[in-house]
């Protein structure tokens, strides 16, 4: 008996017009899925997806924000790129952006007078140096007492946050803050340029883009690079060649915090402008996604960081033109994501229709 | 310092502690099986919300707990099927999980809100969450199955070579994971804190993965990593309570460090560490080659 | 390509856009869910007061879920840029973004709940929540036996301070014996955390327990546990009718509805309000008859008398700080700038505000 | 006794880049050992996993026990009767022996009865094994028992093996046939898949011969000697492999001193007092049976092991053991561990990638810590020119290599690198005869210009063939070295055997 049936087989070259297709393949099913749910949830399909997808972009200054959104994902996820290839399980960068923002705030707390052009330097230094050292300590952890880096950066994500939160309520408060947990605001010389006149997008998205360009010159182009992906593919191969595996986990990490930390100090220097409890939505966690979506690859992290910072805004649209809750925002972003992950099989590999007998 | 007042503390402890053991446990058996769900926290909430709206509609306790776990095999099997057959990233997957389940469960729920319903005795989940444990621990060390569960988390390719079905035997880890977080989850909303709250479980899922972690997959150490945290996260609430001056921050980042403290004391042993943990864990299995 | 995209903007809007050109838009943002039973509810239950009143005049948006961090800006300048004329922003830490946004938009209200600061077009609005602590602390001091009582406390943030010294002041006052538990489990919304600490709390003695998170667990941890307790923000007795002894309702319907009002009618300025029971913006959920005396309910609902019409103030002197000074003289009441910055227990509270 | 087991009839299986069985036609008869002799990539392994269920053939039948084999997985074929024994293991590391058996067995009985049928089976063929040791903890030839006992427990009719004595000393070897002699008699046919000429005369009934995907012959052994049979499987003659003592210099240029480590780990061999000396041109050979210390002595000797109680390494008068692989590579000293997929190479990367794995100081691969591609490229594309490494291009992946094509490349690349000093572990283990005969040539090549090479191997003629001193390693101790062309073959069975 002979059948026509479906049999998935690996590519051996991948080849480039897949690279297309398959995200285009994903935000069509995207489509079709999301107008069903709209319609049966009782919305105009077409204005909801419009809603979702274009009315955020579709000023001057919708796209401002939406690059707003994406330059804190993009640099934390293209520095948890640097422990993903390297099999490290960093998943506290959540933790570090907060220490960032602490090292880097406390700055433009102390300075709170003080105004001069070398401030925000010293605080992006700073920025990085918190999130490094908060980053360091998973590392220290796992290469000398081999400790699982997934529990303890994690928890340290939650231990960071108290942190903050005592020193807003505490030593930071804002004296004439009629004691509210928050700091000074920041002064002026201590907070991120803004590019252009009356949109938020910053500085802070120079630095990301730079930094994304960086990183694909080490990716491809240095032995520093290179270690990092073989150590994450074998590490006997690695032992072999004699990178020092204990220093590319160490160099992961910080640099992983680094990124999270200037992100960190991004954000309460750019759009917020002081320290307070709240200052991230989850940049650290939904970062991972980010980076994972964007094969770790900067271009693709790029990319995977717009359209999920689009999701977010899209979410918030609905909610103002439709009263669509935010709960199917949440739905919605979810399919988004599933249908870009499963798409990719399409990259990796390719269906055939074979004669099985 | 009475024996009452002590033993009110370890009941406490029992009651808060359950969830995170389900979870874990769940988790646990998911991930020797080769796969890492993060997606527990999603499925909890799935779970919570599923049982909570079957027990104001129906009244039944029977029936809230069996939606319930139906829900959590409909979630990770929707993630199974991702992962498996199209190979999906294990740790997006998970995530966008968490995401689609934090929205399906408040949509879920909406209408439920504040909705006053009798909760139920904690007392007899508590007791079953230890069974569990060693049920699972049984099952992993004394039987056949539980045998073939953890070589195909060691290496899919053997077992594969042997003839055992990788994505079958992941397949059942995963859905098992999943109605074991969902269980979790109603446990919270039907025993724990009997309501629905969008986005009640705050966090425990999380937590639960740390726990995974900290077993260094053995079932056993799931209860010491569990009752750590909840043990702490109790003892710290009364020190508070006697009026120690020491600042409430402080005392709320206790678990987390303890458990940190403790993972380093126990993780020094590289291979005893590295028998338990499952080499394929995140590592997709074709089966063409 | 900019324009393009505006040109499809502006048509898709001439389709699906229908908008009453003499109709108010009146936008919230919301820190949570509206299902969180708690804070986001309760504003939710105002703008729906408020959209009963005033009927087809006004029509309302909200945004749930809005962090308050960079995000804030944009979801208000969303409600700004949509033609909303009146928007409520309903968390403190939406202060700074409040202004940033009323910065560029002159010609639209703004109302920031909690906050101290105000401009042209922003006003700022709270309630004196402390009124009802001083009520639950009198009736707490009455009603206890172990002479212990259990407060479950969020954030250390003034507004909860303010309560535990209301609270602490007034249940002191009849019982000079009654000693204060304090957890502060550094959340406003976790049910399970929040009935650990109650449980927590009656496990070491407290036979009252009161709370300043959003959820009703530990109320219903107190009705398990056959301890009294006090409601938060609404009316819990239907979830734990053998603890319940009352509640402090936040009734913000009615400045709601007098606000967008004030719009329509093209009346509104900006200011400054602080209401308390005298303006129905702070309300006693209905005291339990079957567990208070009727005696003690008397005096409950003498005491909310003699607030409303001023005659008595919950932080009246003398108050003494836990080191023994005096904050407020004797005769004296604390002054505004006081209470909304404060941050030290009174005299006789174990422990130490975290900071 | 002439019955036909197997009937092999037109079997072809094609994949993207090459046709592995091209109408493979031949049959098997019953309880005789029968072998398939071919080279590396001649479509052994291919059709072997065809039989056993791994994957289908494109077309074709096989006729077992008189009726068409219809089978699609591994347990399936067990059903029936087919066992296996992989090249590569197929073992569970981190699961005890005990676990890993229990596998083998496709019952669902109690685990208390299957741990009886296991101790009678240990019982019955006299296999020596810690049945709670994790496997991970096993000598090469203790995983192969252990694979070897797995299979026992389905008794089957058909019991193929793949390159089993690859990885097995000479006593090892001998103990095996005395097994699969004693299995024939039990009524087991067994299909023995080698490339080692010797084993099919010493073993084996009939064979069958393969060369690119197709069979040559299939013939009982009687009328064939192993320079037919070679002749048959490469359709050419290897070259002769002659050493030559006049190249060695009497300097030392590689010194190990009483060389002592304690792993304090049940699963790793402590080294005892080592020492030992090679001189410029000199192949030093190290025999042993596995699992006595060769690859932990091997990780020291690359320094991927720093870890050293005492003694002393030295090179060119330098201390080097507290240098790292790196280093000792930057004093032109080169490795070539036991593993090729994972550890000298990695599968997932490019060769291009791979040549960056060994750096050396003269071959510019890196300027400030940036990659220099031309020379990578430059580089790669003689290793596969001089080598004859088969391959698409210099960016196939590692893993797209058949074994002995993936092991010239490598040792190409530490060679033209001109060590002065290269250490190489089991140079041709599991590859084809043409591969292993050009390796051998090559290092006596290197030799000659004055390389000191020291290679570790449990293949004890291989190592008289090619290096010009032995010594025997038996539980983390090194024997004093021999003379090669004056060896006694009976003391160095002694020695590899624990004997003084």
């Amino acid at each position: 008996m002979n059948l026509l049936s479906p049999s998935i087989v690996p590519r051996t070259q991948i080849s480039s017009y897949v690279n297309f297709l398959v995200p285009l393949i994903a935000i069509i099913l995207t489509l079709l899925t999301g107008s069903l749910i709209f319609s049966l949830l009782g919305f105009n399909p077409i204005h909801s997806l419009y809603t979702f997808f274009i009315s955020p972009i579709s000023s001057l200054y919708g796209f401002s924000e939406l690059l707003v959104k994406a330059t804190p994902l993009a640099l934390i996820a293209i520095g948890l790129s640097y422990c993903f290839k390297n099999n490290i399980y960093n998943i506290g960068a959540e933790g570090q952006l907060i220490m960032g923002a602490i090292f880097g705030g406390g700055v433009a707390i102390y300075f709170y007078n003080v105004e001069g052009f070398w401030l925000l330097p010293l605080m992006l230094l700073a920025g990085v140096i918190g999130g490094s050292l908060w980053a360091l300590i998973p590392a220290l952890l796992k290469t000398k007492f081999n400790t699982n880096e997934i529990l303890t950066s994690l928890m340290l994500v939650y231990v960071a946050t108290f942190i903050l939160d005592y020193l807003v309520v505490g030593p930071w408060k804002d004296p004439s803050g009629f004691s509210y947990p928050k700091s000074r605001p920041f002064n002026e010389s201590a907070r991120m340029p803004e590019l252009f006149d009356g949109l938020r997008v910053h500085f802070g998205l120079i630095i990301t883009l730079f930094l994304v360009f960086i990183s694909w010159f080490i990716f491809s182009k240095t032995i520093f690079g290179f270690q990092l992906k073989v150590s994450g593919l074998s590490i006997k191969a690695a032992r072999f060649a004699g990178f020092n595996q204990n220093k590319l986990i160490i160099s992961a990490f910080i640099i992983c915090g680094g990124f999270a930390g200037l992100a960190g100090l991004g954000e309460v220097s750019g759009p917020i402008g002081l320290l307070y409890r709240d200052i991230s939505p989850n940049y650290g966690f939904t970062a991972i996604i980010v980076a994972f979506l964007g094969r770790l690859h900067p271009v693709g992290i790029i990319f995977s960081s717009l359209i999920i910072a689009l999701t977010y805004l899209g979410a918030e649209d609905a909610q103002v033109f439709l009263q669509i809750p935010s709960a199917v925002g949440f739905i919605f972003q979810g399919l988004v994501l599933f249908y870009l992950l499963g798409a990719e099989l399409l990259v990796n590999y390719k269906i055939q229709f074979g004669k099985i007998s | 310092m009475n024996l009452d007042f002590i033993i009110g503390i370890l009941e406490i402890i029992l009651i808060a502690t359950t969830p995170l053991v389900f979870a874990a446990i769940g988790e646990l058996v998911t991930e020797k099986s080769g796969v890492l769900n993060l997606g527990v926290e999603g499925m909890m909430l799935v779970g919570a919300v599923s049982a909570f709206v079957t027990l104001v509609i129906s009244g039944s306790y029977f029936l809230a707990f069996l939606i319930s776990i139906f829900s959590g095999v409909l979630m990770s099997g929707f993630f199974a099927i991702l992962v498996l057959y199209l190979m999906t990233n294990q740790i997006a997957t998970g995530l966008a999980l968490t995401i689609f389940g934090i929205g399906l469960s408040s949509m879920i729920g909406k209408k439920y809100i504040g909705t006053p319903i009798d909760g139920l005795s904690p007392w007899f989940f508590v007791i079953i969450s230890f069974v569990i444990v060693f049920i699972i621990s049984y099952f992993f060390y004394k039987t056949k199955s539980g045998l073939i569960l953890r070589a195909v988390g060691e290496s899919h390719n053997a077992a594969h070579a042997l003839g055992y079905n990788v994505i079958k035997v992941r397949f059942i880890a995963i859905i098992f994971g999943g109605s074991m977080c969902a269980l979790a989850g109603s446990y919270i909303s039907i025993c724990y804190a009997p309501m629905w709250q969008e986005g009640m479980t705050a966090e425990r899922g999380w937590i639960a993965l740390a726990i995974v972690v900290f077993s260094t997959w053995k079932p056993e150490r799931v209860l010491i990593g569990a009752y750590i945290f909840g043990g702490v996260t109790i003892l710290q609430m009364n020190l508070q309570a006697l009026g120690i001056r020491i600042p409430g921050q402080f005392f709320n980042m206790a678990p987390y460090v303890a458990t940190i403290i403790v993972l380093v004391f126990i993780s020094s042993n590289k291979l005893r560490i590295k028998l338990s943990a499952p080499a394929s864990l995140t590592i997709p299995f074709f089966k063409g080659k | 390509m900019i324009r393009i995209i505006t040109f499809i903007t502006t048509f898709l809007f001439l389709i699906f856009g229908s908008a009453n050109a003499d109709q108010k838009k009146v936008g919230f943002i919301y820190i949570g869910p509206p299902g969180d039973h708690g804070w986001t509810y309760m504003h939710d239950v105002g703008r729906k007061y408020m959209e009963s009143q005033l009927g087809d005049s006004i029509s309302t948006t909200y945004i749930e879920n809005v962090p308050e961090n960079a995000d804030a800006v944009r979801a208000i300048r969303k409600l700004a840029d949509s033609g909303h004329d009146l928007i409520f922003t309903t968390s403190f830490n939406y202060m700074d973004q409040t202004h940033e946004v009323a910065k560029d938009f002159p010609q639209i209200k703004f109302e920031h709940a909690t906050g101290y600061i105000q401009a042209d077009n922003v006003a700022t609005y709270s309630a004196r929540f402390y009124e009802g602590r001083m009520i639950e602390g009198h009736i707490a001091g009455h009603m206890t036996k172990t002479n212990t009582i259990g407060y479950i406390a969020s954030y250390p943030i003034p507004e909860v301070v303010r309560g535990i010294n209301a609270f602490y002041l007034a249940a002191s006052k009849v019982n000079p014996d009654i000693k204060m538990k304090i957890i502060w489990v550094f959340t406003w919304y976790d049910p399970g955390k929040e009935a650990d600490a109650a449980n927590t709390l009656i496990n070491q003695g407290a036979d009252i327990i009161v709370q300043h998170t959003d959820t009703y667990a530990p109320c219903q941890a107190a009705q398990k546990a056959g301890v009294l307790a006090f409601g938060q923000a609404s009316n819990q007795e239907e979830f734990c009718p053998d603890s319940h002894l009352t509640a402090i309702e936040d009734i913000w319907g009615p400045y709601y509805a007098a606000r967008a009002k004030a719009v329509v009618d093209g009346t509104w300025s900006s200011g400054d309000t602080w209401d308390g029971m005298d303006k129905g913006m702070v309300v006693m959920s209905p005291y339990n008859t079957k567990l208070m005396p009727a005696s003690l309910i008397q005096e409950a609902v003498n005491m909310e008398v003699a607030i409303k019409d001023g005659t008595l103030h919950p932080f009246t002197g003398p108050i003494y700080n836990q080191a023994g000074e005096i904050v407020v003289p004797e005769g004296e009441v604390a002054p505004d700038g006081m209470l909304l910055g404060m941050n030290f227990y009174v005299q006789g509270i174990d422990g130490e505000v975290p900071q | 006794m002439n019955e036909l087991i197997l009937d092999i009839q037109n079997i072809s299986k094609s994949f993207p880049s090459v046709k592995a069985n091209n109408k493979v036609t031949f049959g098997v008869q019953k309880n005789t050992v029968h072998a398939i002799l071919g080279e590396n990539g001649a479509g052994k392994s291919t059709f072997v996993k065809i039989l056993y269920g791994l994957i289908k053939q494109d077309e074709g039948k096989i006729i077992y026990k008189n009726n068409e084999l219809k089978i699609s997985s591994p347990s399936e074929a067990r059903k029936v009767g087919i066992g296996m024994i992989f090249q590569h293991f197929s073992l569970f590391e981190s699961l005890t022996v005990r676990e890993n058996l229990m596998l083998g067995i496709d019952e669902y009985v109690s685990y208390k009865k299957l741990e009886i049928k296991i101790e009678n089976l240990i019982q019955k063929y006299k296999l020596a094994l810690d049945l709670d040791a994790p496997v991970i903890s096993l000598s090469s030839g203790q995983k192969q028992k252990v694979e070897i006992v797995r299979v026992l427990l389905q008794n089957p009719k058909i019991l193929v093996m793949d390159e089993p004595t690859s990885v097995l000393s000479p006593q090892e070897v001998k103990n095996l046939f005395i097994t699969l002699n004693a299995l024939v008699k039990n009524e087991t046919t067994i299909l023995y898949i080698t490339h080692k000429l010797e084993e099919v005369i010493t073993i084996c009934n009939s064979v069958t011969i393969m060369r690119d995907g197709k069979v040559i012959e299939t013939s009982s052994i009687g009328s064939n000697t192993s320079k037919t049979l070679a002749t048959k499987m490469l359709g050419r003659n290897l070259e002769q492999i002659t050493k030559d003592f006049s190249a060695v210099k009497d300097s030392v240029n590689f010194e190990v001193n009483n060389l002592s480590c304690k792993f304090n780990d049940p699963f790793f061999t402590d080294l005892n007092n080592i020492s030992l000396k090679v001189h410029k041109g000199e192949i030093l050979g190290i025999a042993g049976v596995a699992g006595n210390g060769q690859s932990e002595l091997m990780e020291i000797l690359s320094g991927e092991n720093l870890y050293i109680e005492s003694g002393k390494i030295i090179f060119n008068k330098k201390r080097i053991e507290k240098l790292n692989p790196q280093q000792r590579r930057n004093l032109s000293i080169s490795f070539v561990p036991e593993d090729r997929l994972g550890h000298s190479a990695v599968p997932e990367l490019s060769l291009v990638e791979n040549t960056l794995l060994s750096r050396f100081y003269n071959n510019k691969f890196t300027k400030n810590g940036l990659i220099q591609k031309k020379f990578l490229d430059d580089h790669t594309e003689s290793i596969i020119n001089l080598f004859n490494v088969k391959c698409l291009d210099t960016n196939s992946n590692a893993s797209s290599l058949s074994g002995g094509n993936l092991q010239k490349y490598v040792i190409g690349r530490e060679i033209l690198s001109k060590p002065e000093l290269l250490i190489i572990s089991h140079p041709t283990w599991g590859i084809d005869a043409g591969a292993e005969n050009f390796i051998r040539q090559s290092l006596i090549k290197l030799s000659k210009l004055g390389t000191s090479i020291i290679v570790i191997s449990q293949d004890l003629d291989e190592l008289i063939q090619i290096s010009h001193k032995l010594s025997i390693i038996y539980n983390g101790t090194l024997s004093k070295s021999f003379n090669t062309d004056s060896i006694d073959i009976e003391k160095v069975g002694m020695l590899m055997g624990g004997g003084k």
